[in-house]
Parts: structure tokens; C-alpha cells; sequence
């Protein structure tokens, strides 16, 4: 099913993503990364629908579609 | 006497505020003082760090590059600034959120988990009070009353019980580095 | 399973040095997008500003140029009149367009310059830490206004697409923002326009970006998009402020000696 | 005054040029001089001032001009490239005798540069980037305690002889807090004298002109003459300088600013190891202690000229000297020596110098000892100046 | 018998240094016939441009500043926010408002500073010898265009009122000419309430005349005067371009942080 | 070639320029050199070129900066005031490395000063109004032949060493009418080679990135240094002057462009009167004839520095003989002498010379002829240069 | 009756005036003054009413109106 | 051989092209030659005047301020460089303009009705070309038929009839100088 993979040495945690998602299925980590930010992820795995919004938004690059 | 220092961190640790107040207590204390920031673009990205200077002479350059001492409050900041600690100098690591182990076997290395301390004394935000403290115990080229004192010149508008919380931070970080 | 949104190859390859949640980053990415699209990355010089975006040099893929700080059109006009054949953008804040750069801007536009502007409004100045910008909004503070814009002091804000609409060299004029995927969108479509007009020999195009500067707004980046629909938009609308169908209208005649 | 405060450069800089009477600011935002014109958005509105945030440094210069030629005490700052944007409007303050005061913290150059500290403005500073025949009353601090006590210094100067004045700073003169102590009482304006030249309500008096130009063949000329004339007593009467340990130097550093601070360790070093090392501190740049310079070079047997800078500063000082000593160079263009590198160059240098050979003729030496004002070896030899106290007669090595 | 028409004690007693026929020898007349009636002439700073009118610095007769090409108004700024007691204006051609001048013009319109602009139109650099101005019209020869102003090498000409309107700092903009005695009396109200405005702190008035320059249009005098209303009136219509009866606008607020 | 033609300097200036290959010309008005952009607004498009009336000075200069990133050979020009505008733009070149020409005519300053010749701008020229550490390669003209020939050497030098470069002339050089020979083939810009650093359609080579900054710590410096090493190359490579009658002469005079025609004059009516007085005339400012000059130094009894500015070029010819001889400056800020005032004070200056009294020490004099590069001797004597035809290797007096 | 009197020293020949003029009654005199120019003049005596216009657009206020 | 020259008058006068042609005319005479116009602010109020020299060495400077003659086209033009001509100087007056009698006696003045002649020869416009010819004839600076080839070399596109009448022009002038 489709889902989003997201880079978290790009990654900077700062969740506008979530508000780009309409299925609301992406999550931040407890735990920082390297770079010192909390990344985002995929919540429950069989959410995503791959409309690809949230990478539409997202300043990074950080976050990889598949469908 | 001359102590160098580096302090380093993300934006939002208070490594900024945490020189200056060394800066101001060495002052009260009637040492000559220096404090110099990393600014402009190197801000980008989050990480901040600056340099203190604390002599019984004048001070030339403010822009420490062979510290004396080094706090490292962040994983990143170890990587950028553990090569750069003179030899025999001395090394303060936050090991709260610094993993990994610092290489160099030619400097003193004292490892104080700053962040869960300061969770004990009562907010994670004064996590830069307990590494200044350990700095004040380490090196005693200030006194943690020096410090203390510097609070309330720098922060003039602080609530009381929040001086009271830096100070109790200070003396638990300065125990830890003994 | 297969990757639907491939890296654009119009962004050199390097992570971007820009704060969580600023608005410059997703700029970069349509920008570049519509460099692949158009197919014109090989034959593009950009202008980079001074501002955040000054290391827009090291991360849009083609050849790009650096100048003077509010500069970029002039730098733009010698690039493409020198070789027309080259598609020129220059890409700017809003301190560096609309305040040292005003002159430069508006003459641009009045000579009709075949140059793509890329203009981004975040109503702060980002890379200096935040001092007023032209496009400041009334009661925001600044480092430079610290109790907030107050006109006695600090004058009124600019809006850019408004002010360059009576000239008659303005070919295209849109202002968009990149608060919500769907704008996001939409900022794409007219960038690509921007650089369409310019294939088309139309003349000066420029989209003014309403975009989030989290850091010196003092918000966090979820907040920085409401900053850009609650506060911004109602001084900076959105929309198309000009798309004459002909080449910019004749000016009128009249010949002395 | 009183207590030490711990400050940045570039609020100590805009504090102080309050407390001297500045009441009007104009500038534009550029690192590292931020503080200045943020410091002062709240400050001179509370002191019954005005800030301006103008929409461009050739704006800011401009208001600066209209504001200067009302009698006010007005000021601008910038960095490196708003500096360049400024000559025009300072070649025009100049050629309308206008005072003011402004500051430059340099950064790296040429062009976009870096946001470091740096010392490649000095030709810009001292010999005018602007066009024509003019110069401007240049003060060079290094540490933050001068940068708060010389805007004062640098108002007096330049009403004095109606010109243009300006501190001469650096990112890390800038950037850097350390104790501050303010060593005059605040100026009021109101009590200050209104000047008879400024621009105002008239009531009834004859009109006033600023202007810099004059098209009548030779009246330009004539203008500049005069103009020419004060600009000879500022350099008999306000020139400052400091000469640390030179009296019996075989070696003499020159440095100013920042580069002057990194120099004085590297001396301090030399002086342990026993090595006979001076240090020659400019206060002034323009106008430059030629004298005191020319002094020295009669006694010691080598100058090392360090600045950050490809070469810039050398110029004076070989000027000054004029062949009577050989004068090294420690170059960093837009570089920040440590004390050690510098150190490295002066040891180096002292023990190239063999005892011996000392260039240049006796004659020459007698003349320049013969020319040495009086009191002027103590200066120089003796008595090490006490820094930022120019305002205090009799110190700053005044002359 | 008596003298109905006394010389104003707004201008010096000096014969004017003017070419025959040129329109700033009108305005200065009217200008200080109004500094004059409004009894305003002992508390007035002028602002002196570079151009032929740079000599204005000897013929009004108030305290008289001259300043760098183009920066009047930033000059102005810093005299009126010095002393607001004073009246402050600045004259200035078309070269110098709004080409070199252009972002210190909108900008000081834009903070609404509290100023008056008299801003002579006569489409042609006169002081230089004839160079092409920002408001030269289209097909109008120069000696920087001696073909006639081409839209393709030389861009489109700049309506500065209609620049000026969208921007709330700006409370009064009216465009008059001087090349009839009807319109020189109209240009004499509409300079007087740019004067009114001041003594009532409305902030940022403009007035644009469409003045003659025989000698750089290549013209007699008297054909000059169709010049104005032949061909700079259509591209230039005269009128009120903006005259609110309130205080400029109150911006759209905004306050992060 | 071939016929001289009577031109007018600003004509002669701009035709030179395109006959050296300049096709992009960005330019605003302003006298005396308003000729230029006038010629330029019709000659450039028929040759193919573009012609743009910038807005501003500002903007002209950053309508070069971009054209001159494409490889094109591009030009400005303006006098004083307009040029103290292009400063940052200037430094912004120098510090991206873009080879590109200017022409300053310059007329009296400071501020409007007048529109007359002048040569106060000197300073600004040879040290860099602008911000940082950068040199331009500056040519000074004293005849319209020389203004057309010069471009053309400047677009060569520039490029060879990617660093701008100027022709300094003045309002008696751009308005005055002389005959011209255009002393070589037009050149084509189609045949000159493409740079390996233009921007411009890429097919597929990598990216190119012309800029000025580096905030990488201690990159700038690096940068700086390597621009310094190709500045040393350039000083000991492309100078240029002219002497006349300095083989024998006791007193030399030094000048340059316009005033250094005038102390020609002065020169023959003292010859005339059997003075044995010599012209020395620097054609490259930046580099400056240091050499040469040194040679001379020690040689003649006396130098007289004639510059119509308050005392700017005096400096570069005291740096270069470093006191080895006694350098006199007879200042006209802003003022053009006649060849009658000029010859007054050579003839005053030449009495005043005790045939004995000779400064300084033999030991630097043996130094300063050891030191002398062979040829430059009868150069600096006997072989008087052809004025204007830089291009003509071994003439000129090239080192 | 009302009159104009023209200013030699000042007037510069430009002829605006007599566009003025509702009355057409100023005329150009044929010999220059010694700033070179030929100055404007009243025609008639009797035709000038003092309206005033003729200065209204003299650029070098050299016309001082009678009435 | 040196002449400084310095020619007045009202601009429109063709001060400034009969300066040009003389510079033109003493090049083509193999002389050195330079011509310097009095340029910019200047022009305003409509005089116009320049400053021409030939000779047969280099010319240092081109701005003639003690000129060997004088050629006045106006009234105000006398005023202003009748003191300036050399002692022992030429003064050319165009007497159809100028009114007033020139004060100097150690200058030998030529009045020439330069209109007037010009009129006869068919338009006013080449009263300039009348005040060169008397130049010519008084100096022998240049010739007449220098004067006359310069014409051609200066006004390319001119119509024969009009070289013919301005050739007129010079002889007559030349003339009436002598
Ligand atoms: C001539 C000059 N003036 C000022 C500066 C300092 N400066 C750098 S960026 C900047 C403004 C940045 O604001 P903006 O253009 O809005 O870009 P942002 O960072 O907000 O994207 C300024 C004033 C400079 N580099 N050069
Ligand atoms: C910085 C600068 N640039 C250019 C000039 C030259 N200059 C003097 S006046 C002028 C333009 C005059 O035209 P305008 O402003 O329209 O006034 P006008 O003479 O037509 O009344 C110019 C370009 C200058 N003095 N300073
Ligand atoms: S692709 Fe669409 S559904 Fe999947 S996470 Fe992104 S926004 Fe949500
Ligand atoms: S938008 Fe991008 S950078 Fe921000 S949190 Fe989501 S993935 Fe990370
Ligand atoms: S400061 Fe503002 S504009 Fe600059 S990178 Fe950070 S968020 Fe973006
Ligand atoms: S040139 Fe034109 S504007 Fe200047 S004075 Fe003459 S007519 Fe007036
Ligand atoms: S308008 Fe004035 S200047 Fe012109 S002709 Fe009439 S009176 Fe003379
Ligand atoms: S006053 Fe009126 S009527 Fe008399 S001349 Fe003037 S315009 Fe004519
Ligand atoms: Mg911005
Ligand atoms: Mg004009």
C-alpha cells in the first residue's frame, strides 16, 4: 500500500507536514535525530493514500512518496 | 591566571546566556572578562556557541580558538569543538543528550547529565545552569556564588523563585563535576 | 511501489541550510521543478539575493550569480541582455526587493525587462534577525520596531504587486503564498507562468511569495502558517494583479524634434 | 558613571553616542552592526530622539545630511558594503561642512565578503572613498569601553572643525561584550550652543544655504583651501595614540584595533622571553600621529606594521617614518591572527634585526630627534596611555 | 493705477538663471507666493534637487538646502524629523525623483513623512543637455535615445502619481502643468494645499506639473507650450490622483511575537 | 587607422572602447562625461551591442556586474559623484573576479563641487573607495589620443588578471577636441576566446557560480591572498609611464593626465631658460612606476609633485622614493594651473636646490641603483615613450 | 488706463505672454535688450484690462500688471 | 607658432562650430591643434564660448585663459574677455552686434560688421564664417582655404550652394580684415 518515507538527516522536525496531510497519518518521533530535531514519520501504516500533499509543503525534501 | 572557554549547543539551550553570566560573574569577581559570540549566518541551523574569557590580565582576543575548557551541551557541538581543547584543558560533556564518547586521552573529561539533573531540580530549560556549575566546580575560576550573584544583574526582572531554582542547578552541577 | 515525487534535479543535491519551517526551502524546490519542467535548467542563470537566500547560489542547479544586496534586476537585466538566449530569474526577500531594491525593481518592470522574479514576502528581514521589512504589517514587532510597527514611526507597509501595477512594462503580476499544500500548488502553477512569459518574449513577470520566516516572527513553524493566513493575507491578497493577453500596452506616442 | 558594566560593542557604541547628544539615527540593518540600529529604536524614542529605519544605506546617509544641517547631533552606522553606499553622501557632508558622526564595523571584503571582523576599510576610512578632496576625523577603538567614550570625542571634533567623524570598528568590537565604564556625564542638547550656520526657523534672520558645490570659476577651489586650512589644525591638535613599552624597544609593533588587542599579547609574550618589544597604537587614523611615529623610528631599529588587511595601514606608517626605519609587514587580508601567529612574526623579526644594521643616516635620525616635540619621548616612552580617555586632556597622549 | 501683481518676497530679488520659455521659473513663483500667503515662509526649509533647478538654492527665500542627485526627499526626512517645527519641501525634476531618486520617493511616501514634493515634469534630463528621463514619452527623441524613445531598448514611461496612489502613506497626489495661465493657477492651489496638508500634519502631498523645456525638446517656447498639452497631456492626464479626507489609512494590523 | 580625425575625449573614450571590443554599455548622465553614454546610445546598437540608461549609477554598475559574468566586455562611466555610487558595485567586481572597464571624468568635488577638471579623486581610484581589499587597474590619459587608445589595454589587463580596470581622465580630457589615430584593429568579440568562468547556456558542463563571499571560516582569506598574488604580477608586469628629459635633470616633476600637459609646458619654458628640469609621468596609477621612480630618486635633487587635488598622488611618489629624495607638492584642489603658475613654482623650487644639499643617505642611493632593472635606465632618460600606444610592446616604458 | 510694464533686464523673449493675453495686446519689440533678447511690450495703450494673465505665465517675472 | 583663440557669442551664433573648423583647419595646416568648449551649467542664460589653439608644438593646456585673440559675436561677449586678450593681442569684434567701443590699447582691435556682410552674402546664420575669415586674414594662422577645406571634413552632408556661400563668407571676413 502507499506510503511515505522521510529522510531524517533532512528532516527538521517541523511538522507542517501534519497539517498538509489529510488522512492526519504523520507522526513526530520522541527521539531527536543526529541534526538534533524530532522527524516526522508515518503514524499507522495503512493510512496513507500517497496523494503526496504532505511533500508538496514540506521545505526539506525530507519526505519520499510512494504509491 | 587565564581561562578560555567555549560553550556550545542548539539555539534555545542557553549556551548565549550561560557565557555571558560566566563573563559577568568574572567581572564581579574583578577579573578581566570577554565574551564573544558566533553570529550572523552561522546561526542557521540552529546551533549556537560562544567564547568567555577570564583573566587577571587583559584580554586580547575575545575569539577563543584553543579553549581551556569546553562545554559541549549537544551531540553536534562535541564533533566541532572536542579537537580544538588545548592540551591538558578540560572537557565538560552534557551526557544527557551527548551519546557518544569523546576521543581525545590528552584532556580532562568530565561527563554531567545536565539535562536530567536539571529535570530533577525542576525544568530541563536550566540544563545550562548545571554544566555552568560544574565549570564553577571543575576549574573554580569562578565561584558558584559568583555566578549566583551574576543571575541577578543579568536577568534584573527574574522571579526570585526562579533565581532560586538557577542557584540550587548551579551548586547540584558543581557537586556532580567534583 | 514505485517514488512519485522524485528529487528535482534543479536543486543541487545537498540537505538546505534553512530554519524548521521556512518557506524559502519549498520556494527552491517549485522553482526547480519548473526549471526540469521547462526543461530550461541548462540555459537558466539565477540571481541570488542577499538575504537567507543568498545560498540559493549553491542549491539551484544551473548557472547562478550572487550580487549586491536589492541589486538583482539590475544584475538580471546586464545577464539577459548580454545573452538573450538565457532564461534569467532573480530570486529575492522582501527587504532586498522592496526596500534598497525599490528603484531597481520598479525600473526593471518599467523598461519591460524579460526577466522571472521570484519575490519572497515573509514581512521580516530573515537573514539579518529580524529587523523591519517594507512589508512589515502595522503592530508586528521587529528588532527595529521592538513595540511593534507603528506608522508615525515606521511608515506603512508596501505592497509590492499593487505598486507595480500601473506600469506599463509589468507584464504579469501574481501574488500566491505557501501556507497549505493547495497554495503550494497554486505558487507553483504561477512561477511557471513567470518563466513561460519570459520563453515568450512577454517581459517582466514577478510572483510575490507569501512565505513563513518561524524564527524571527518568534512562532513556531505550525503558527507560522496561520501567521500568513491571519495576519498576511488580509493586507496581501492573493490573485493575479495583472495578465494583459497582448504585449504590454503601448505607451503614447509623442515625438519632439 | 562609575560602576563597570558588562556590554556588546555595538550597544556600548549607540549608548554612548546617545549620552554624547546623538538625537537622530538613520541606518539600515546589516550584520554585525545589527545592535546599533536595533539598540537605538527604543532608545532614542525614549530620549526624545528619532530612529529611523531608512529603506536604504544611500537613503540613510541622506537623511543624515538633512538632519546634520539642522544643528542636531545625528548619526548612521553600517558595515563594509553600506559603508561604500555612503560616499557619496559623505563626500557631500564633507564638501558642505556638515559634522556628523557615523561608525563602520567592518566585515571581510571586498564585495559580500564575510560577517568577521576585518581591517580592509583603512584607505576607504582614512583617505576618502568618496570623491574629491576631503577627509574625515577617524577614531579606532579596540576594546568595548572605547567604543562607548569616543562617539563623544568624535561629536566635539567634528563640530569643532565642521567636518565628518567616525569610529573605525570590526565585527569583534561589534559582537564582543566586556566591562564598559562611561567617562563623562551624559551631554544634554538643549544646552548645547545652536550653531550659526544651522537650518531652522528663521525668525527674521537672513537665510541659511548648505550646499557643497559652487559653479563660479575658481570659487571651488577657494572653498577647498580654507577647508584645507582646518584640516591642518586637526592634524597639529587632535591626534591620540598609545605607545606601550617603546622606550627602550628595539622592536616596535604598529597596530590598531582589534589587531592592536591580538598584538599586545604577542608583546607581552616577546617581553617574557626578554625580547626588547614596543607597542605603537594609532587612536586616531586620520589624522595620523605621523610624529610620534617618526620619533620612534629614530630610536628603535625595526617597525613590524600588523594588520588585518593586505596593506593598507603600512602606507601611513611608511609615510610617517618615510625611510628613517625599515618597516615590516604581518598582513591578513580579512584574516584574525592569534596572539601565537603574531608572536611567531615578531620573534622571527626580532632576531632578524643584527644589532648593527640600522638603516637610514644619522643626519636624518638628529633632525627628527632634534624635531621631537617636548614631552612627546615620555609619551611615547614612558607613560602608557590610558585607553578611551580622550575625552580627559592631558591623557590619550594627546597632542 | 497701482501694482497689482507685487513681486513675492518668496524668492529673491535676482533675475532668474533659466533658458526663455522654461516652466520652473513659473513654479518658482508660485511657490513662493504660497510660502508667502500662508505665511510660512520664515519657518520653511527647501530642498534644492540636482538639475536646473539645483540654483533654487539661491532664488527661494528661505533656508535652502542642496543634496545629492535624487535623495530630496530622504533629505527632507531628516530635517522635518528634526525640527517639525519647520515646513520642509522638495523640489525636484523628473530625473531625479523618480529615476535616481525613485525608492527615496516611495519610500518617504510609503512612512507618509509629513513633507511636500514639487515635482517638475518635463520629460527630459534639461540640467545634462537632453538625456532620456524615466518620463520621457514614446518616440520622444534624446540624446541617450536620438531614434526616439523605443519601448524594446528604452522601456515604458512612469505616471508617477498613478505609482504613488497604492500606497497609504501617500495623502495627496494631484498632477497640474503649467503651460496656460488657467493651469498655472490651478497649479498654484494645488501646490498651496500640498503646503496646507503640511501645516495639518496629513503627512506625505505631491504635486507632478507637466513643465516646458524648450531648449532640450528642441523647441521654440511657444512650442513648447503645445508640447505640454499635445503630447505630455495624454500620457500625463492631470487631476487629483488622491486626496482622502481622513488621515491615510490605518494598515491592516498584525502583531506576531 | 591611419588619418588622425578630431575627436572630442568622452567620443574618442567610448569609440575606443568599442573598436577594443565593448558590446554592453550601462551608463546615467551626468557632465562632463555625459558624451559617452550620448555616443553609446547610438553607436553600440549599430554595432551590434546594447546601450542601457540605467536608473541610477547603482544600478548601472549592477547591470555591469551581470553582464560582465557573462564573459561580455562590458563598460561604465561617469564622473565623481556618480562614481562614489558604483563603489560597493566596484568591490562586489573586484571580489567575484569580473574583468570589466570604467572611465571616471572626473570634475570637482567634494559633494557637487563644480563640473570643471579635477583630479580629487585620485585616492578613491588607486586605494579603493570601496569596502575591502581589492586594487583596480587604473590608466590615466593626458591626451584624447590616449582616450581612445587606452580602453583597449585596460579590457587586456582586466582579463588577464580578472580585476577591474579604469582610465581616470577629467572634464578638460572629455570635453576637449584633439586628433585621434586609433593605433590598432578593431577588435572582434566573436573571435575572442570564450572564459571558462562565463555564465550562459550550460549544454550539460557543470554549474558555474559568480560571487563574492565565502563565510566558510578563513576561506575569504584564502581567496584574498590568491587575488594579492595575481595584484604582485600585475605590479611587476604592467606599469607604465613616461619620462621626459630626466637623464640629466636636477629637479623632476611628477605628474599625471591633464596637469602633467600643463608641467610640460612649465618644463620647456625652463629648459628654455636652461634649467635642467625633467617630467616624470605615471600612465599606471595602479600599478604605480615605484621603480622607476626610486631610480630616479637617486639620481635627481630634487622631485615636484604638480597635482590638481589637495595632495592625494603626492603620497604614491613619497612611498616610491622613500625619502630618497625631497618630494615638493604643489596642490590645486579643484583648481586648474596655468603653465605660467606651474612654471613660477618650478622655477622657485629649482634655485632653491644648493646643488650640495642632497638628503639622504649614499648607502640607499647605492641600493637604489643597484637595485635599478636594466634597460630601465635608458627607458627613464633617453627614449622619451610614444604617448598612447600602450599596446606596442616595448614601447610605453613597460616593465 | 490699465497697463503692463515689461522688465528688459529680466525678460527673456520667450513670448508666453502674449499666448496669454486675452486681449492680444502684447507684441515682441525688434531690438534686443543687451541680455541679447528681444522683450515682450504692450501693444496698443488702451487694450490692456489688468486681467493679470500675461504674468500669470512669464516665467521670469518680468511683467508688472497696472490697474 | 602659438595662437591661443577664444570665440564668444549668443549660442546659436555658431560660436562653437566656428571653433571646430578652425581646430579642423589648423590639423589639415599639419599644426597641433586642440578645441575646449566652456560646457555644461555654462550654457544657461544662452552664451556660448570656447577656446581653440593651434600651434606648432604640443599643446599643454587646451583652456585658452590669455588668449592671443579674441573673437566677440556680442555685447556681453565683450565685457566678459576683452580684459583677457594678451598685451599685444587681437581683438575681432562683430560690430553689427556689439555697440560699445573696447577700452584696451595695448591690443589691436578689428571690427568686423559680421551679419552685415553676412546678410549681403545671403543669410545672417554665417556671420561666424565672416569672423573667421577676418581670423584668417589678420592672422594668417590659418588660411582661408584651410578654413574652406575644414568645411567639408566638418559639415559632411552640407549642400554645395551652402560650402559655396560659407567659402563667400570667409573671403569676405578675410577681406574686410585686412
Ligand atoms: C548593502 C547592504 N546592506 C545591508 C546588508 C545586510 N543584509 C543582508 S540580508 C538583509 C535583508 C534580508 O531580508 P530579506 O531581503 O527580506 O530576505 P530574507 O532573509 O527575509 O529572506 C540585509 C539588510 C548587506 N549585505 N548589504
Ligand atoms: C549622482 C549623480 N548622478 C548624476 C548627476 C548628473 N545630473 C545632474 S542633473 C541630472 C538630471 C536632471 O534632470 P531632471 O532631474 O529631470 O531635472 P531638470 O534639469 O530636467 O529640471 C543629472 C543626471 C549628478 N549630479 N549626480
Ligand atoms: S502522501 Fe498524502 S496521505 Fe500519505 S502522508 Fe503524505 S499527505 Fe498523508
Ligand atoms: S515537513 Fe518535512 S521537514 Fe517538516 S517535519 Fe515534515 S518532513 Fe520534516
Ligand atoms: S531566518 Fe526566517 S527566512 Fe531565514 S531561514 Fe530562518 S526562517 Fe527562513
Ligand atoms: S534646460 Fe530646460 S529645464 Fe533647464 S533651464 Fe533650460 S528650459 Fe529649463
Ligand atoms: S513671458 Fe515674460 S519673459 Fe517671456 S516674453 Fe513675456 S515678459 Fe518676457
Ligand atoms: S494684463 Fe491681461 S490684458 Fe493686460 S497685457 Fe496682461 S494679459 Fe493682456
Ligand atoms: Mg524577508
Ligand atoms: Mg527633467
Amino acid at each position: 500500500m502507499p506510503e511515505i518515507k522521510v529522510n531524517e538527516t533532512l528532516c527538521k522536525g517541523c511538522e507542517l507536514c501534519t497539517t498538509a496531510c489529510p488522512q492526519k497519518c504523520i507522526v513526530m518521533s520522541e527521539k531527536f535525530s543526529i541534526t538534533g530535531y524530532y522527524p516526522a514519520k508515518l503514524g499507522k501504516a495503512d493510512c496513507c493514500t500517497g496523494c503526496g500533499l504532505c511533500s508538496q509543503i514540506c521545505p526539506d525534501l525530507a519526505i519520499e512518496v510512494y504509491k | 591566571m587565564y581561562q578560555g572557554i567555549r560553550i556550545s549547543g542548539f539555539g534555545g539551550q542557553g549556551v548565549i546566556s550561560a557565557g555571558i553570566l560566566l563573563a559577568q560573574a568574572g567581572l564581579l569577581e574583578g577579573k578581566h572578562v570577554s565574551w564573544f559570540p558566533a553570529y550572523g549566518a552561522e546561526m542557521r541551523g540552529g546551533t549556537a556557541n560562544c567564547s568567555v574569557v577570564i583573566a587577571s590580565d587583559e584580554v586580547s582576543s575575545p575569539v577563543v580558538s584553543r579553549p581551556d575548557t569546553v562545554i559541549v551541551m549537544n551531540e553536534p557541538s562535541l564533533a566541532k569543538f572536542e579537537p580544538l581543547v588545548r592540551p591538558g584543558g578540560l572537557l565538560i560533556v552534557n551526557s544527557s543528550l551527548v551519546n557518544s564518547k569523546p576521543q581525545r586521552t590528552d584532556i580532562t573529561v568530565v561527563a554531567v547529565p545536565c539535562n536530567k539533573i536539571a529535570e530533577e531540580v525542576g525544568t530541563t530549560k536550566i540544563a545550562n545552569m548545571v554544566a555552568l556549575g560544574a565549570f564553577a566546580g571543575a576549574t573554580g575560576a569562578v565561584s558558584v556564588e559568583g555566578i549566583t550573584k551574576a543571575l541577578s544583574k543579568v536577568f534584573k526582572r527574574a522571579k526570585p523563585e526562579m533565581l532560586e531554582m538557577n542557584a540550587k542547578a548551579l551548586q547540584r552541577g558543581a557537586a556532580a563535576a567534583k | 511501489m514505485q517514488l512519485i515525487n522524485k528529487r528535482t534535479t534543479g536543486l543541487v543535491d545537498v540537505p538546505l541550510r534553512y530554519c524548521p519551517g521556512c518557506g524559502h526551502g519549498i520556494v527552491h524546490r517549485l522553482v526547480g521543478e519548473c526549471l526540469d519542467e521547462l526543461k530550461i535548467r541548462e540555459r537558466t542563470v539565477g540571481v541570488a539575493p542577499v538575504g537567507c537566500a543568498v545560498f540559493a547560489d549553491e542549491y539551484f542547479n544551473c548557472d547562478m550569480i550572487q550580487g549586491p544586496h536589492g541589486r538583482g534586476p539590475a544584475i538580471a537585466t546586464g545577464i539577459k541582455r548580454s545573452k538573450p538566449d538565457c532564461v534569467v530569474f532573480s530570486y529575492q526577500g522582501d527587504g532586498d526587493l522592496a526596500s534598497i531594491g525599490m528603484a531597481e525593481t520598479i525600473h526593471s518592470a518599467a523598461r519591460s525587462e524579460n526577466i522571472t522574479i521570484i519575490f519572497i514576502n515573509n514581512a521580516i528581514y530573515g537573514m539579518t534577525g529580524g529587523q523591519m521589512a517594507p512589508t512589515t504589517l502595522m503592530g508586528q514587532k521587529a528588532t527595529t520596531c521592538p513595540r511593534g510597527r507603528d506608522p508615525k514611526a515606521n511608515g506603512y507597509p508596501i505592497r509590492v504587486c499593487e505598486l507595480l501595477k500601473s506600469l506599463d512594462g509589468a507584464y504579469y503580476l501574481e501574488r500566491t503564498a505557501v501556507n497549505t499544500a493547495a497554495n503550494v500548488i497554486k505558487t507553483k502553477k504561477a512561477i511557471k507562468k513567470a518563466f513561460q512569459n519570459q520563453l515568450d518574449c512577454k517581459g517582466f513577470s514577478l510572483v510575490e511569495v507569501l512565505s513563513m520566516c518561524p524564527t524571527n516572527w518568534g512562532t513556531t513553524p505550525l503558527e507560522g502558517l496561520k501567521f500568513v493566513s491571519e495576519k498576511m493575507m488580509p493586507m496581501y491578497p492573493l490573485g493575479v494583479f495583472k495578465a494583459p493577453e497582448a504585449p504590454a500596452a503601448p505607451a503614447q506616442e509623442g515625438g519632439a524634434k | 558613571m562609575g560602576e563597570k558594566i558588562l556590554m556588546k560593542g555595538n550597544e556600548a557604541l549607540a549608548e554612548g553616542a546617545i549620552r554624547a547628544g546623538c538625537r537622530f539615527f538613520a541606518g539600515y540593518p546589516i550584520t554585525p552592526q545589527n545592535e546599533v540600529p536595533e539598540y537605538m529604536s527604543w532608545r532614542l524614542p525614549d530620549s526624545g530622539g528619532t530612529f529611523i529605519q531608512a529603506e536604504s544605506e544611500v537613503a540613510a546617509i541622506n537623511m543624515i545630511y538633512g538632519a546634520a544641517a539642522t544643528g542636531i547631533r545625528a548619526m548612521t552606522s553600517s558595515s563594509s558594503p553600506g559603508i561604500s553606499l555612503k560616499q557619496e553622501g559623505i563626500s557631500y557632508c564633507a564638501g558642505a561642512d556638515l559634522p556628523f558622526f557615523y561608525a563602520n564595523v567592518v566585515r571581510g571584503g571586498p564585495g559580500l565578503g564575510n560577517i568577521a571582523a576585518a581591517q580592509g576599510d583603512y584607505n576607504q576610512s582614512t583617505r576618502g572613498g568618496g570623491h574629491g578632496d576631503y577627509r574625515v576625523f577617524v577614531m579606532a577603538p579596540n576594546s568595548v569601553d572605547e567604543m562607548a567614550n569616543f562617539p563623544k570625542r568624535c561629536y566635539e571634533v567634528a563640530e569643532k572643525y565642521r567636518v565628518p567623524s567616525m569610529v573605525l570598528a570590526d565585527g569583534i568590537l561589534g559582537q564582543m561584550m566586556e566591562p564598559v565604564e562611561f567617562a563623562f556625564e551624559p551631554v544634554d542638547p538643549a544646552k548645547l550652543a545652536p550653531k550659526d550656520w544651522e537650518l531652522g526657523v528663521n525668525n527674521g534672520r537672513a537665510k541659511r544655504v548648505v550646499k557643497s558645490y559652487d559653479l563660479r570659476e575658481g570659487e571651488l577651489e577657494k572653498l577647498n583651501v580654507k577647508r584645507m586650512a582646518r584640516y591642518k589644525k586637526i592634524e597639529q591638535d587632535e591626534v591620540l595614540f598609545e605607545a606601550k613599552q617603546c622606550g627602550d624597544a628595539d622592536l616596535v609593533i604598529v597596530a590598531y584595533g582589534t589587531s592592536s588587542r591580538i598584538a599586545a599579547s604577542a608583546m607581552k609574550m616577546a617581553r617574557d622571553k626578554g625580547m626588547k618589544v614596543g607597542l605603537f597604537r594609532p587612536i586616531t587614523l586620520w589624522p595620523f600621529p605621523k610624529k610620534a611615529l617618526a620619533d620612534l623610528a629614530a630610536k628603535a631599529k625595526k617597525f613590524l606594521v600588523v594588520e588585518m588587511s593586505m596593506g593598507q595601514f603600512v602606507d601611513d606608517v611608511r609615510l610617517a617614518v618615510c625611510g628613517k626605519v625599515e618597516v615590516d609587514l604581518y598582513a591578513r587580508p580579512a584574516g584574525i591572527p592569534s596572539g601565537e601567529e603574531v608572536f611567531a612574526v615578531v620573534e622571527k623579526t626580532y632576531r632578524g634585526i643584527a644589532a648593527a644594521s640600522k638603516p637610514a643616516a644619522k643626519g636624518q635620525k638628529q633632525a627628527a630627534r632634534r624635531g621631537r616635540p617636548k614631552g612627546s619621548k615620555n609619551k611615547a616612552a614612558k607613560k602608557p596611555v590610558k585607553r578611551g580617555r580622550p575625552a580627559k586632556p592631558g591623557k590619550g597622549g594627546r597632542r
